[in-house]
């Protein structure tokens, strides 16, 4: 009930419908996928041809695309953790730690997002080879967490100065040193953007292939090998089929942890 | 450390191709990637080292000119002497002493694949794709070795070698046929969508769209220009600072066996630079694949993507364009 | 003084925008001793609370704790609790985790933490509230629980900014007897901010009176009430009526001084005033008595209006010329026939203590 | 209680000075090694000569002479910002009552809408991109469906292949990195702010345009700072969907590296995009300012 | 009343966990009235402000203005300002566009707007920070800005919710009658929740005492002072002391009540107790008086405690079979020789008013 509300007015559900609405429109090219990993024809493309599981056989036998997708999942959640990580503790220093050093890492954290990925790429790559690490996954990781770093830093920084400074006064006052105060204070309080800037950070990694692919050894991630089998048609289904599993597989874990956490709440409102 | 590096078009790590070689060395091939051999002189330029890399014809004169590549042994290549003498006797592949920089392997035509039923009874011309009567209903690679190269074709000058004037008709003619374009384009997998919904009435492809289109029933002709069709080849590169010399051998030999190169006509409808693999091929899957039973004849017809001197120039000039320039 | 728990020495806080929070602070306070500041919104007193915590690092001067400088010191190695204005609770946390944070950070074990919360909550009286959610308590409950949070953690100084600002009178004044106790008990050292000055005069060993920044007058509570150093602290501190007096002569070791018609006298200090020489003098409004009829030592008055302040009235009156006086008299029987135009005669009490004031 | 004593003042300032470290230890390595090596490449490359080198030879201007002599880097510059500053636009707005809902109304279905808000983009970038294709092609969803209504005769080629379908194609894609940044600022606000602004008689939309909207602020210009900066280098969806006529620097500069294989000029090229980015969040970070960062 | 402007009628409010904030709440406010809400912490004060501005939907009953019904209501469609009790100031405007949002809401063109903020900067005495930043002000200083915003936009009714809690005694003086000159300039209605006792007896038309979400009593100040209703509101306003006291006897028209040695008169009214009988009754500290010396109306008692609280002295004595007693004496010369331990004589003023109270 915002502005204060006698009713839950009117205007929350017009809110309601429009939230449906926007999730109809985030739903409407995704829910393609699906449909055409079941149809009979290597053309993505209305009419439908008839109803085939041919491309989920295929991607069961795809052992390629496959090691991607696992891939891409290492990368993606490693990426995103690191440049949480980092995009929590440089946000940290900036807004608490008052120091020039801690605002100058924050302000060259935040400059990849204007570095063109093929530049990030060849720099890795030499930095890697220099290094005589060569390419790999953990240099895609490294590539990934700049590209995800900015987005991190930004949702920290701007969460922890929303923090009212005498929260942080309390706990210190309380004789909470700086490492508690953040891990009990500061960092809880801050879970949403920890956690929002962790699936940005992912979903950045998930489909980046520019970097990925200068950083990449014998072994590939998901969106390179998409990219990769653009010339070859025949592949579109099965990645299709892939993508559908993905959905299925995200809402199904989900699905299991909202039933978890519902069970586990019931239980403890019984107590 | 025993393995070798190989780099390579995505599509092209199947076992398949290189059967004999897994059978004397299991596990003994490492693959990367690519999707896009522009792509791939980059990462390797900046510093990523494979044994043998499978660029294309066109490109092998850059990589030369940045000292990535050393000169591979024919004597020591099984069945060099089964590959079509036309890629055997490319000049810019020689490095003398019976020493070549690459060993052709695959290849296949570039041409205007065109629906029959929407454009009707058209000059075999390249021109088709300057024609402002399908403005918007066209879309052409996106590639410096094949949009330009036609360009250049069409403006008269020769595509290996301009001067400045050349680059600028070639450029004029470029603007002509940007506005009437869909896209510029690399994506087959969209173009063929497009063509088979009749979005797109004729599209620069390569042979096996036409193919596939075919099998649908798509009503679509691949065109054979009188300026010729493009031919692109590709094939193997032995890097310089290759650490298994001797697994390159042996890796580039099993992909030039019959077997290999049987796979490639009938898995993917591109050409095998060995006449064994041809021979090996049935007369009607070859006509299928509008493949000819002897390339030698046919490519006497065609142009020859090889290296151009300006490639650098012309690409930047053929981006300038492509963005409105 | 010899040896001040805590030492301010000329301690100065200027803000970032040039705005002076302190201007050259020199305060000692003992062990075990209850400080209270008292001076007007904005004046410093939360400054000076957070410079002794430690959340403001002083722009000069220093911090001495136990005669050592505690300037570097942060917030967390002072033996120091506070209990915010704004109360600072950790939204996050229930009333119950707010309060044990402190015991927890002390490793204390958790039966002990729970039986400290326990005592704590009931002492400020929320024990029913124990698991509530900080967001759902009304603004007095959540200035107790800040209280019971900082109290919990027995400090060696308690610094508190208005903690009882919003509890009811009865409230107060049983947490008043519990901050004594702990006082008294614990040895606990306590710096307080408060607006009440009746919490004030009865809760406080000495007082410190701030004005913009500075500090004009530290003294007990008896001593503040009765002999102001500055026209400031006595128009500060209580009702006081400043009265421009001439002096009418020394008569028995006691000046004479008259303002507008009210008679007063002021046993003799110092060097005494030329003849007709005028003073400023303080004249508390419970120490003029109203007489129904003219005596030798009353002056006529008109009662301008009256305000119902419990077991008082307080009467403005006007005497002489247009001297507007605060009276303050018990409700009797006599007063309650009193109305605004009623004609008056009005002393001042012979054992007043009256000060005369600087300029 | 504690007794304090010069050693203690000592390990305080030990172990503060520890925790700092600590905290900045990783990002001072991301920061200093990775990024800075980066960026001095970038620069560094900007100002050399084209050559055989693997880094150029020799020093010249001339890159960026040439950068700022054509007038077509500007311009597809230009179109670069003004398509991003679509997308961002319509991005930023078509979130924020989404992120609204989320921080106010949303309840115990929070959880549930911000998981459904994000599942679609668990699928690939690149199929999300054929997927649209599906809907704005030839014979797509969208043409389908408007023939269907009537409301055209034959399918119209206006949709795939043009700006507007650049624009709604990462419209979608960047949707999460608009909400979740919204959505984290919105849920600091104090309920109370909104109900001191209807008690003194503002209507819901004013109460959002001058205490919500501004309160969020931070939030939402951090929101379009990470859907501009990244749109305006983008070149895949551009080539993917856009058509000739909405060519994006990206792609330019992408192509320096690759088919052109003049890495000093990308650079140079690079390095001006940045530097003109750098001064548009300046000026946005100066509107950031007026509003003011809470502390 | 005939045409309260605000009318509660039977008002409910249950919050979410099942606590229960308002239990059944009449209450009438008549316009241009001054009602102050008086009650412990947590009672429910803020609550009923809440739903008479209309951010909390009552669970029960109903809110009439001018005799229409307007529970459903928004907040922005009554003609009712608040001052909160946590301030809620939006902290990305400074002091005067706080302060302007109201009127820039209203239409008032720029150059009143600017009058009117000067104005009311001017009236809480905060000109000085006209542009500063919320967030860099003191605790007193954003209560000021919260109340400057409220009254800026002159409602027809004013919630305040203990407005001047964070002003120091001089301030708060003076921000009274400011608040008076709005109730009789304007005719504003006031409601007002405080806890300062004085502040409410002497400000208020009437006072409304609650107690766990219901209401105890609504009277004047004065009846609620003298003729406090309940046990509850006799020990809540002012200090009261409760003594149990037997029936001893009518005479010329009093009840004679003996409450441990202590001789109480009433005046008689209703049926009267039986001899012997138990009455608590209520007794005011400033009602009982000391004296040096026995006499026929005194008993003895025994000083424990003294504290001085400015304007009198506090005392806590012990009576008959250790009874306490709280006193209320003026410092006068006499009283300053008292001291713990003294003994005295004690005897309640003869026209004191103390009340019967219901058990
Ligand atoms: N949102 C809420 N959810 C649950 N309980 C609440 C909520 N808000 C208030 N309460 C409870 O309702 C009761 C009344 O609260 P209210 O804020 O009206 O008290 P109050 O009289 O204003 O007290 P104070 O003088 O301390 O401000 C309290 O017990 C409080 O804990
Ligand atoms: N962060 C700040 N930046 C600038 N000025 C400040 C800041 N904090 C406080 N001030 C100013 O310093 C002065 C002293 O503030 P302080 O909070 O100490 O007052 P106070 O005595 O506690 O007042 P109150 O009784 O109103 O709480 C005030 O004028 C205030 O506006
Ligand atoms: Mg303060
Ligand atoms: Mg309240």
């Amino acid at each position: 009930m915002s502005g204060g509300a006698a009713a839950p007015g009117q205007g929350s559900r017009w809110l309601g419908a429009y939230v449906l609405l926007y999730i109809a429109f985030l739903y409407l090219p995704v829910s393609l996928i699906p449909l055409f990993s079941f149809n009979d024809s290597i053309q993505a493309a209305f009419p439908l041809m008839g109803f085939t599981l041919d491309w989920y056989r295929s991607l069961a036998g795809n052992e390629a695309l496959r090691n991607a997708l696992v891939n891409s999942l290492l990368v993606g959640v490693s990426a995103a953790g690191i440049a949480t990580l980092c995009g929590v503790t440089i946000s940290y220093m900036d807004v608490f730690g008052r120091n020039t050093t801690a605002r100058a890492i924050s302000a060259i954290a935040r400059l990849p997002i204007l570095i063109p990925g093929v530049i990030v790429g060849i720099a890795l790559l030499i930095l890697v080879n220099l290094a005589g690490l060569g390419p790999s996954l953990l240099a895609i990781v490294a590539g990934h967490v700049l590209a995800g770093l900015p987005t991190t830093v930004i949702i920290m920084k701007g969460r922890f100065q929303a923090i009212p400074r005498s929260v942080a006064e309390a706990a210190e006052d309380l004789g909470a040193r700086e490492a508690l105060v953040f891990w009990r204070i500061l960092l809880p309080l801050s879970l949403p953007a920890v956690a929002s800037s962790f699936m940005l950070a992912f979903l950045t990694s998930f489909d980046e292939f520019i970097i990925a692919f200068f950083l990449a050894g014998s072994e590939q991630t998901l969106p390179l090998y998409i990219w990769s089998q653009l010339r070859f048609p025949i592949s579109l289904p099965v990645v299709m089929a892939l993508g559908s599993v993905i959905l299925l597989a995200s809402v199904v874990i989900a699905g299991a942890a909202e039933l978890l956490r519902n069970r586990g709440l019931s239980a403890g409102e019984r107590r | 450390d025993g393995k070798l590096k190989y780099f390579t078009w995505s599509g092209y790590e199947l076992p398949d191709f290189n059967k004999t070689f897994l059978a004397a060395h299991p596990d003994g091939v490492e693959f990367s990637m690519f999707g896009d051999d522009d792509d791939a002189f980059t990462k390797v330029k900046a510093g990523f080292r494979p044994d043998v890399a499978h660029p294309c014809y066109d490109k092998v004169a850059r990589w030369n000119k940045e000292g990535l590549l050393q000169p591979i042994d024919t004597k020591r290549i099984k069945n060099w002497e089964s590959i079509f003498p036309t890629f055997r006797n490319l000049p810019d592949i020689q490095a003398g002493d019976g020493k070549v920089w690459m060993v052709p392997w695959d290849w296949g035509n570039t041409s205007i694949l065109y629906r029959t039923d929407l454009v009707k009874d058209p000059e075999k011309s390249w021109n088709l794709l300057w024609d402002k009567q399908y403005a918007g209903r066209m879309a052409t690679i996106d590639a410096v070795h094949d949009t330009p190269l036609v360009a250049a074709v069409l403006a008269g000058v020769n595509p290996f070698d301009m001067s400045p004037a050349d680059l600028e008709k070639v450029a004029e003619k470029l603007r002509e046929q940007r506005p009437l374009l869909s896209a510029y384009t690399t994506d087959m997998t969209s173009v063929q969508q497009a063509l088979a919904s009749g979005a797109l009435v004729a599209a620069m492809t390569w042979n096996a769209s036409a193919v596939a289109l075919k099998k649908q029933g798509v009503p679509v002709e691949f065109m054979n220009p009188k300026e010729g069709m493009l031919t692109w080849t590709c094939g193997y590169v032995l890097l310089k600072d290759a650490t298994n010399v001797d697994l390159a051998y042996d890796f580039i030999n099993s992909r030039l066996e019959t077997d290999a190169g049987k796979y490639l006509i009938e898995a993917y409808g591109y050409g095998s630079s060995t006449s064994t693999a041809f021979a090996a091929v049935p007369k009607e899957t070859l006509d299928n694949l509008q493949l000819p039973a002897d390339p030698d004849v046919m490519l006497k017809t065609t142009i020859f993507t090889g290296p151009m001197k300006q490639n650098d120039d012309l690409a930047k000039m053929f981006e300038k364009i492509k963005a409105g320039g | 003084m010899a040896d001040p728990l805590l030492r301010l020495k000329s301690v100065r806080k200027e803000f970032a925008g040039g705005v002076i929070g302190l201007d050259a602070i020199d305060l000692d306070i003992a062990q075990g001793e209850f400080l209270t500041l008292l001076g007007p919104s904005g004046c410093g007193k939360t400054t000076t609370l957070r410079v002794i915590a430690g959340f403001e690092a002083p722009t000069g001067g220093t911090v001495l704790l136990d005669g050592r400088d505690i300037t570097p010191l942060r917030p967390y190695d002072r033996p120091v609790n506070t209990v915010f204005q704004d109360y600072a609770l950790f939204p996050h946390m229930n009333v119950s985790e707010n309060i044990e944070f402190g015991l927890w950070l002390r490793k204390i074990p958790p039966a002990d933490r729970r039986k400290k919360v326990a005592a704590a909550l009931d002492m400020v009286g929320m024990s029913d509230k124990i698991s509530a959610r900080v967001t759902e308590l009304s603004g007095g409950q959540r200035q107790r629980v800040a209280l019971a949070r900082a109290i919990v953690c027995e400090p060696r100084m308690l610094l508190l900014d208005e903690p009882l600002s919003a509890l009811d009178a009865h409230l107060r004044e049983q947490m008043q007897v519990e901050l004594k106790r702990l006082q008294s008990g614990l040895g606990t050292t306590f710096v307080m901010v408060t607006h009440d000055q009746t919490e004030a005069l009865s809760i406080s060993d000495r007082i410190v009176v701030m004005h913009d920044g500075r500090i004009e007058q530290i003294a007990s509570p008896a001593t503040l009430y009765d002999r102001p150093a500055t026209r400031f602290v006595a128009s500060f501190i209580g009702t006081m009526n400043l009265l421009e007096a001439r002096f009418a002569g020394l008569s028995e070791r006691m000046m004479k001084f008259d303002a507008d018609g009210l008679h007063l006298s002021i046993p003799a200090a110092g060097e005494a005033p030329g003849l007709g020489e005028s003073r400023t003098i303080g004249v508390r409004p419970e120490d003029i008595l109203i007489s129904a009829v003219a005596g030798p030592a009353t002056t006529p008055a008109r009662v301008a209006n009256i305000v119902f302040h419990g077991k008082a009235l307080r009467i403005r009156a006007v005497i002489g010329t247009a001297t507007e006086i605060v009276i303050d008299t018990p409700r009797q029987g006599e007063t309650s026939a009193l109305q605004a135009g009623t004609n008056i005669h009005v002393y001042v009490r012979q054992d007043a203590t009256c000060p005369v004031l600087a300029a | 209680m504690s007794q304090i004593s010069t050693s203690a003042v000592k390990t305080s300032g030990a172990s503060r000075a520890r925790f700092h470290f600590a905290m900045l230890l990783p990002g001072g390595f991301v920061t200093f090694v990775l990024i800075l090596f980066a960026l001095a490449l970038v620069v560094f490359l900007g100002f050399r000569l084209n050559g055989g080198n693997l880094l150029g030879d020799g020093y010249t201007l001339g890159n960026f002479a040439t950068v700022l002599s054509d007038p077509l880097y500007l311009t597809v510059s230009l179109r670069s910002i003004l398509i991003a500053g679509l997308v961002t636009a319509t991005t930023v707005v078509t979130a924020y009552p989404v992120a609204y809902y989320l921080a106010f109304h949303a309840g115990r279905r929070r959880k549930l809408i911000l998981f459904l808000v994000t599942l679609p983009f668990w699928t690939s970038y690149l199929l999300r991109v054929f997927a649209w294709k599906i809907v704005l092609a030839y014979n797509g969803v969208l043409n389908s469906a408007l023939m269907a209504t009537g409301l055209i005769d034959e399918p119209s080629l206006a949709f795939l292949n043009t700006p507007a379908a650049v624009v709604v194609t990462l419209a979608h894609a960047y949707a999460p990195f608009a909400i979740l940044p919204i959505y984290v600022a919105l849920e600091t606000m104090p309920k109370s702010l909104t109900e001191a602004a209807a008690d003194l008689g503002a209507k819901p939309f004013t109460t959002f345009r001058k205490v919500i909207l501004p309160f969020s602020m931070p939030g939402v210009l951090a929101g379009a700072l990470v859907v501009f900066v990244p749109t305006i280098g983008d070149y895949v969806t551009p080539a993917l969907v856009g058509g000739p006529s909405s060519t994006m620097v990206g792609s330019l500069i992408q192509a320096q590296f690759g088919k052109a294989n003049d890495w000093p000029f990308g650079a140079a090229l690079a390095v001006s995009v940045m530097l003109l980015i750098a001064a548009l969040i300046l000026t946005v970070r100066s509107m950031d300012k007026r509003y003011g960062s809470r502390t």
